[in-house]
């Protein structure tokens, strides 16, 4: 099948450091594709090289390209509006809006934003519509961060970290909402608790030191305790705690 | 009760000077987050885009249409250098909030020096229909037109910003801007189009305020727009910032004040509370009257 | 609405060890400065376009005092935006607090130029530490428009006049017949020159010290995250009161001195426009860079002054009208030189040298060992 | 060692935190669990100091701090991580640290002495480095951190005040798996020698159950639970309201 | 050439007789006091022409005039004549604003050269020391005048209408001093300089009913001033006296400019002497501070004729000098060096932006002359 991204020879620097240093990789049609590696791989930093988000101090180089689009040439409201949807690892939610507001802000124009699946999931957004939501706590704006996402019909979904913070009750939902809306729309996603990797992702990516340093089948990397170990570096035990 | 009138009505054409002036710079100050020095150069690009068009404009005059004519000029060239200002000086400094303070000043020496060297410091006189010289008789008191003119159109600036600010999405898509613009285009909104927006509008106001101050004070010279700003800046403060609607609060409280105290204190004194309201007012309430989100 | 943010992250200097080719010899190099500025004034030679005259000529003396006097009130202003992030608009009013202050006292009073000189300097430091106090409990904007109010204020008083005391906007000049000979006259401007560059030394030395001390330390954390410092077990208050005080005591000793130079004080120095400049010297050389502020200051003053010489010069009287007369402008002039300058060397002055030094490398790549 | 006699804080009608009384004994590490916005963060900010308590008292070794700001009651032993990462993002890391070190030394507003000449606290901060293994990142500037490595500078900014009861907000959200038993044992190690008492606001379930000597569980900004790992798991309120049906 | 020297050399002016006389002239060429500072040179430069028949020159030696921009900033000033002092200059001239010309002229005592101030209007300058001399009016000289339009001040009640500060503190002064002192009762209403609403102050005045309301005002506010005044019906309720300003402002007056009486400086066609018509030929209309240049000019002029080198000789030269100025007959009076010169009283007629301004009545230098005092340093 038809990868529907692909990063080639993807290189990032940021103010004289070499982050990245030619990462290659596709994301599969269907289902969740993961991005693992240690803290300061530049995960992140791939994500938001995606969709255009590199400081202005850095300098990207490489190909990223969906389907026929060349993704590096085009600014990032613009992808984002053509079906690129991102759920940034800071939240990033806006603390002087109130929770209602930071969903009216998503809804993009012409489609008809789906709320009732959103508040669906979250009960909780819709409870606290005309709260601050600098106010909210951390679980609450982790929330808020994805439901913006899925207010829109997307053609592919750039996640980092979603569950991080979250309960592991709400863990759990997360990993069941991106579960069902992988069914429809390729997930590349970055996330640390390699449970919901396991139950998640179909194919795996991992990073080391700005490289990429293992790509195939996720089942078969959580499986094999040597892999495991030697690039995240735990064991197959801890995996499927 | 007279005089209690009269103070009171040219108090508040005082004030409704104040808030053209504040009204732009509050929106510019509170929602792009830009601390605009260059506010006065608006100012006088609009006094003196009025004051040639209406001598120079066919069809503008100082009398009936021409003399809206001659405004609606003014206006569209304050909207249209603070356009370029935006687009130019101020896009790539967002978030560097220290360098448009530099930029802003610079572009303010500047703005006023090139007015200076184009149509020289002495103050020249405004073009302005004869009637707004006029005083009309209200309970007793002489109150000149020229200020009822002010608080009319205060008014009408105030209904319209808060209806823009309402009625469309750009109120919001600043407001999250300013606090994270890299956040609004990952959610797929060109955020420097509603900033440009939000210059072009400030820069309006400011305009606006520029010729109708012209016809107050009946002349236009390069410096009227930075003497005006030290009080326009109290008024947006006091106000809060980015409250469109505090502002108009403060610059009431502080029109009035200042004419108040100006007669029945002694002189000077009216400008020392003015700065004295400032600070206390910061004191017990940081945030300004209305708080500091701009919401109607 | 965020609040002002701190400027630009810079490390101070002073808390990273610096290595490098050069690390043997730096240290040193502020001293050689100073000994060539301190016998700068022997020398003849003549800068024909930098300065009207030969250097040691009265009038380019008295332009390098004042430019000196203004590297040291930027590097003290620095202390308070670069170092601690506190935006203070209220600056002006120290300064001027010494200007007038020392006049009044030797003018009006007649009181002997070193008994002025304290007690001014005296006075500013607690003004700036009652104010701050009040002022503190603000913070971003709202701190920046209490002290532009209390500035305000100090200005108006200025211009009313009072008991005659200031002499309103014609100002007031300095009685000479109490001060030294030495500070009098236009042969003994080098004096005055010799005095603005141990005032700026003063400042430069303190603020070095001050910011390479424990309390700088806590001064550079409080421009990140005030809260933080707080939940370090300090107190954020006491600590920028520290710098608050300490700012304006330098400010108004800045103010004696300025006050000598000129040979009087006027309502110029009180307007909110000085405390913009100061702010824009800053920012123009580097903010919390050692020696940003002070090139800051010194070039600022320095076109501010020769700007009016190259407004009425020749070269810009011959060009077309549509040149000439913005040119003739200072003001155009430096304002577009501001705004030229956020373009072109973001970060400030200070920033070029590393970007030339990088360039050179570049240019000139080392045989590998 | 810290207590807290009825603590609430209320906007408006809402009470974020109910009434809520703890018991810290010294050395004792309590582990707090809860759904998100249960109250958690604004009990470390209430017994912190960020925010003041609208009722109740909290009490450090029999003294009253409810009333004291935050600095007074760091001076008293109490110290604190937060939730989203806050460090000093334009000073190096060892910078950072040294900060908190010479906070906690005291003679900080010493004007005229030389910082950096103080080996003493070069010495300590380097220590504080090491422990949470960011010694090699000492001259990279904080801002430009990853994620996981801020969470662990944050700890190393605690560790370097030497607090006698330390507040974690969630210190291993968003560390990466490998580093996970590393920052397990920094923690554990905190505890073990010097009779400090921890409060610690975990969601990784296994960090806490390995941790934790007793579990409170906050639901509504109210206690619901406060006992042993294994009593508190096996209730139903807790396994309904907050573990869910694990992965 | 040497690199090195004294840090306490300045130039020499050097004595033989063909090396030029350098005259330094530091006025505001930029700043809100631009246009003044354009009428002060044109009238100087006329001036010199005149008073050197066309040569330039003083006997042999050629008048060398260097001029500085000092943008109305006192500290620029001083920087500027301390630089011309140092390159040997024995004579300056200018100051536009009185804040420059009060802090220059200690600056000429300290060093002992010959400080002629220009438009600055302040009293203080007369009778600052020795070697200050001014060739412009001062305040005094504007209040004598408006004292002649009450005629006999006894019993009558008059209003000084100013703005805080300096400014209208001299002015108000000056008219207790004159026309209280007269028999009149003096009471003032001050407005803080930067006021830009002005109902509250011309209702005071209102109230006050005044036979004669004396307005000193500067700045460019006074438009709307005048405004509320006629507004609130001052104008037309007592005789209004104000000095009338530079031709610029004059149609910014409008309709209220018919109702006020002016006592004037100098407008175009208030003279009709030889150096007015000298003065005329060079700048085709002539504007209130031309005339100041032009005094100065002659002063000059004066002073390198019979001083040569020598400074002190200039101030013996010029003290009690009497000569032939624009305005007619003007005296510098020994004692405190105030310039007696004759002043005018003035209407304005006209509309639009056509505005003439007709003499009334002029005052001799002895009937405006400010009292004297004494000589400061
Ligand atoms: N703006 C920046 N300036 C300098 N360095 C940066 C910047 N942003 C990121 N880096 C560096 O790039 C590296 C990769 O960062 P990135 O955030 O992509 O890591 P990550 O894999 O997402 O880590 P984590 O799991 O902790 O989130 C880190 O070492 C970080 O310090
Ligand atoms: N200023 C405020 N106004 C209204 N509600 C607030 C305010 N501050 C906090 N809250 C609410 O208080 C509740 C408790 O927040 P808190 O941050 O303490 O939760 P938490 O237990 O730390 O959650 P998490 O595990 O998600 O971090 C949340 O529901 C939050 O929305
Ligand atoms: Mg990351
Ligand atoms: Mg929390």
């Amino acid at each position: 099948m038809e990868p529907v991204l692909t990063v080639e020879d993807l290189s990032v620097r940021i103010s004289g450091l070499h982050i990245l240093q030619g990462v290659s990789f596709a994301v599969a049609p269907t289902g969740v594709t993961v991005l693992l590696g240690r803290n300061g791989v530049g995960k992140t930093t791939t994500l938001r090289a995606i969709v255009g988000l590199t400081p202005p101090a850095g300098e990207v180089r490489g190909t990223i390209r969906m389907g026929a689009q060349n993704l590096l040439a085009q600014r990032t409201h613009r992808l984002v509006r053509g079906g690129l949807g991102y759920v940034p690892e800071d939240r990033c939610v806006f603390a002087g809006l109130t929770v209602a507001e930071n969903l009216r802000l998503a809804e993009r124009r012409g489609t008809s934003p789906a709320y009732d699946k959103v508040f669906a999931l979250f009960p909780e957004l819709d409870r606290r519509g005309r709260q601050r939501a600098g106010s909210l706590s951390g679980g609450q704006q982790q929330m808020l961060a994805i439901g913006r996402v899925l207010l829109n019909d997307n053609r592919l979904l750039l996640v980092d970290e979603p569950t991080k913070g979250l309960a592991p009750k709400v863990v759990t939902e997360v990993a069941e909402v991106l579960e069902r809306v992988a069914k429809s729309v390729p997930v590349l996603l970055v996330e640390q608790n390699l449970a919901v990797v396991r139950r998640l992702a179909r194919d795996a990516v991992v990073l080391a030191a700005g490289k990429v340093a293992w790509t195939g089948d996720a089942r078969e990397l959580l499986l094999e305790t040597a892999l495991t170990k030697s690039l995240l570096g735990v064991g197959s035990a801890e995996v499927s705690h | 009760m007279g005089t209690v009138i009269l103070l009171a009505l040219t108090g508040l054409g005082l004030a409704a000077l104040y808030f053209l002036v504040a009204s732009g710079l509050s929106l510019v100050f509170g929602l792009a987050d830009v601390l605009n020095f260059a506010h006065g150069l608006f100012l006088g690009v609009g006094a003196y885009g009025t004051w040639w068009a209406a001598g120079n404009l066919p069809g503008a005059g100082s009398d009936g249409f021409g003399f809206v004519l001659a405004v609606a000029f003014g206006v569209a060239a304050g909207t249209l250098v603070a356009i370029l200002v935006e687009l130019v000086l101020i896009r790539p400094l967002y978030s560097r909030t220290i360098e448009q303070v530099l930029v802003t000043v610079g572009l303010s020496l500047a703005g006023v020096a090139l007015l200076q060297a184009t149509w020289g410091a002495d103050a020249r006189p405004f073009p302005r229909p004869d009637w707004t010289r006029q005083v009309t008789g209200i309970l007793g008191a002489q109150v000149p037109n020229g200020g009822l003119l002010l608080i009319i159109a205060a008014v009408l600036v105030l209904g319209a910003i808060l209806a823009f600010l309402r009625w469309t999405r750009y109120g919001l898509v600043i407001r999250a801007g300013v606090e994270n613009r890299e956040m609004v285009t990952a959610l797929g909104i060109d955020v420097r189009k509603a900033f440009t927006l939000v210059f072009a509008i400030g820069g309006a106001a400011a305009a606006l305020a520029g010729a109708l101050g012209g016809v107050y004070f009946g002349t236009v010279s390069p410096g009227q727009g930075s003497s005006l700003l030290i009080f326009a800046f109290i008024v947006v403060v006091i106000g809060g910032m980015g409250s469109v609607v505090g502002s108009a609060y403060a610059a009431v409280v502080v029109g009035l004040v200042q004419q108040f105290v100006n007669y029945y204190g002694t002189s000077g004194l009216g400008d020392i509370c003015v700065v004295g309201l400032l600070a206390v007012v910061l004191l017990l309430r940081p945030q300004g009257i209305a708080g500091k989100v701009a919401t109607a | 609405m965020t609040v002002i943010d701190a400027p630009p992250a810079q490390v101070p200097d002073e808390l990273t060890p610096q290595r490098g080719r050069w690390h043997r010899v730096r240290p040193f190099l502020p001293l050689v400065a100073l000994v060539v500025l301190a016998i700068l004034p022997y020398s003849t030679i003549s800068l024909p376009g930098i300065f009207e005259g030969p250097v040691n000529s009265p009038g380019t003396l008295q332009l390098l005092a004042i430019c000196l006097i203004f590297g040291g009130l930027a590097a003290g202003y620095d202390l308070l935006f670069g170092r601690t992030g506190m935006l203070s608009f209220g600056h002006a009013l120290y300064f001027a607090a010494g200007v007038y202050g020392t006049d009044i006292l030797i003018t009006r009073a007649g009181l002997p130029l070193w008994q002025a000189a304290l007690l001014t300097i005296t006075g500013g430091t607690i003004l700036a530490a009652l104010l701050g106090a009040v002022a503190l409990r603000t913070v971003g904007i709202a701190f920046a428009m209490v002290t532009l109010a209390f500035a305000q204020v100090g200005a108006i008083l200025v211009a009313r006049d009072f008991g005659g005391l200031t002499g309103g906007e014609e100002g007031l000049p300095l009685d000479v017949s109490g001060l030294p000979a030495g500070l009098v006259g236009v042969t003994n401007t080098v004096n005055l020159y010799w005095l603005a560059l141990a005032y700026l030394t003063l400042v430069v030395f303190v603020v070095h010290r001050v910011s390479g001390s424990p309390t700088g330390r806590v001064l550079a954390g409080l421009r990140d995250d005030e809260r933080r410092i707080g939940v370090l077990g300090l107190d954020p208050y006491r600590y920028k009161l520290v710098a608050f005080t300490l700012a304006g005591g330098l400010a108004s000793a800045g103010g004696v001195v300025y006050v000598l130079i000129v040979g009087g004080a006027s309502p110029h120095i009180t307007s909110s426009e000085l405390t913009l400049s100061l702010l824009v010297m800053v920012v123009l050389g580097g903010p919390g860079t050692r020696w940003g502020p002070v090139l800051g200051g010194v070039l600022y003053m320095y076109l501010d002054h020769r700007l009016t010489a190259f407004g009425t010069s020749d070269a810009v009287d011959n060009l077309p009208a549509v040149l000439s007369h913005p040119l003739s402008q200072p003001l155009f002039v430096l304002g577009t030189v501001f705004i030229l300058a956020v373009y072109f060397f973001p970060g400030g002055l200070t920033s070029l040298a590393p970007r030339l030094s990088h360039l050179t490398r570049t240019l000139r790549p080392r045989p590998r060992r | 060692m810290l207590a807290t006699r009825g603590l609430t804080w209320r906007i408006g009608e809402v009470a974020i935190v109910d009434s809520v009384y703890l018991d810290l004994a010294p050395g004792e590490f309590l582990g707090v669990i809860g759904p998100n916005g249960a109250g958690k963060t604004s009990l470390f900010n209430l017994i912190t100091g960020l925010r003041r308590a609208t009722e109740g008292r909290i009490v450090l070794d029999g003294q009253d701090i409810g009333a004291l700001p935050p600095h007074r009651r760091a001076r008293l032993g109490l110290g604190r991580t937060f939730q989203a990462s806050s460090v000093f993002g334009s000073l190096s890391v060892r910078e950072n640290v040294r900060l908190a070190v010479q906070a906690h030394r005291g003679g900080s507003m010493a004007l005229w002495r030389r910082a950096a000449a103080d080996r003493e606290v070069a010495a300590a901060a380097d220590a504080a480095l090491d422990r949470v293994g960011l010694a090699h990142r000492g001259t990279a500037l904080a801002g430009t951190l990853a994620h996981g490595e801020k969470r662990k500078l944050e700890i190393a900014l605690l560790l370097a005040g030497e607090p006698r009861v330390m507040l974690l907000d969630e210190p291993m959200a968003g560390v990466s798996a490998e580093d996970i038993p590393e920052l397990v044992a920094v923690i554990k190690s905190l505890t073990g020698d010097s009779g400090r008492a921890v409060l610690m606001v975990e969601h990784h379930m296994d960090v806490i159950l390995e941790l934790a000597d007793r579990i409170a569980v906050m639901h509504h900004g109210a206690l619901l639970a406060c006992d042993t790992p294994e009593t508190v798991m096996a209730n139903p309120t807790v396994q309904e309201a907050y573990l869910g049906e694990s992965l | 050439a040497t690199a090195c020297g004294s840090p306490q050399d300045t130039a020499t002016g050097g004595g033989d007789n063909a090396a030029p006389v350098k005259v330094g002239l530091v006025y505001s060429q930029s700043g809100a006091l631009a246009s003044y500072g354009k009428q002060y040179i044109e009238g100087f430069k006329a001036g010199l022409d005149f008073a050197t028949k066309g040569t330039g020159k003083v006997g042999d030696r050629k008048i060398e005039l260097t001029e500085v921009d000092d943008a109305g900033d006192p500290a620029k000033a001083v920087s500027a004549a301390k630089d011309l002092i140092g390159k040997g200059a024995k004579i300056i001239a200018g100051s536009t604003a009185s804040g420059v010309a009060l802090q220059v002229a200690p600056i000429a005592a300290q060093n002992k050269v010959l400080f002629i101030s220009g438009p600055a209007a302040t009293d203080a300058v007369t009778g600052a020391n020795k070697y200050t001399f001014r060739s412009g009016r001062q305040s005094y000289q504007d209040v004598v005048t408006a004292k002649s339009f009450i005629g006999d001040p006894a019993g009558k009640k008059v209003v000084v209408f100013a703005q805080d500060g300096a400014f209208g503190d001299a002015n108000e002064a000056a008219v207790k001093a004159v026309i209280g002192s007269a028999g009149a009762t003096v009471s003032s209403v001050r407005a803080p300089a930067s006021a830009t609403e002005f109902t509250p102050f011309a209702s005071q005045i209102k109230a006050a009913k005044p036979d004669l309301l004396f307005v000193a005002w500067a700045g460019t506010t006074a438009p709307a001033m005048w405004q509320t005044l006629d507004q609130q019906g001052v104008l037309s309720s007592t005789t209004v006296v104000t000095g009338l300003d530079i031709r610029a402002s004059w149609q910014t007056f409008g309709t209220a400019g018919a109702k006020i009486s002016f006592l004037s400086h100098y407008f175009d066609g208030a003279s009709d002497t030889e150096a007015s018509k000298a003065l005329k030929a060079k700048v085709t209309t002539i504007d209130l501070f031309h005339p100041d240049g032009f005094a100065a000019a002659q002063m000059v002029v004066r002073a390198a004729q019979e001083g040569g080198d020598d400074v002190d000789k200039m101030v013996t030269a010029l003290e009690g000098w009497s000569f032939d100025g624009v305005k007619g007959k003007m005296t510098i009076r020994a004692a405190d060096h105030a310039l007696l010169q004759p002043m005018f009283q003035a209407k304005l007629t006209g509309s639009g932006t056509e505005f003439t301004a007709t003499a009334q009545k002029s005052l001799t230098g002895d009937e405006s002359a400010p009292p004297a005092v004494a000589m400061k340093g």
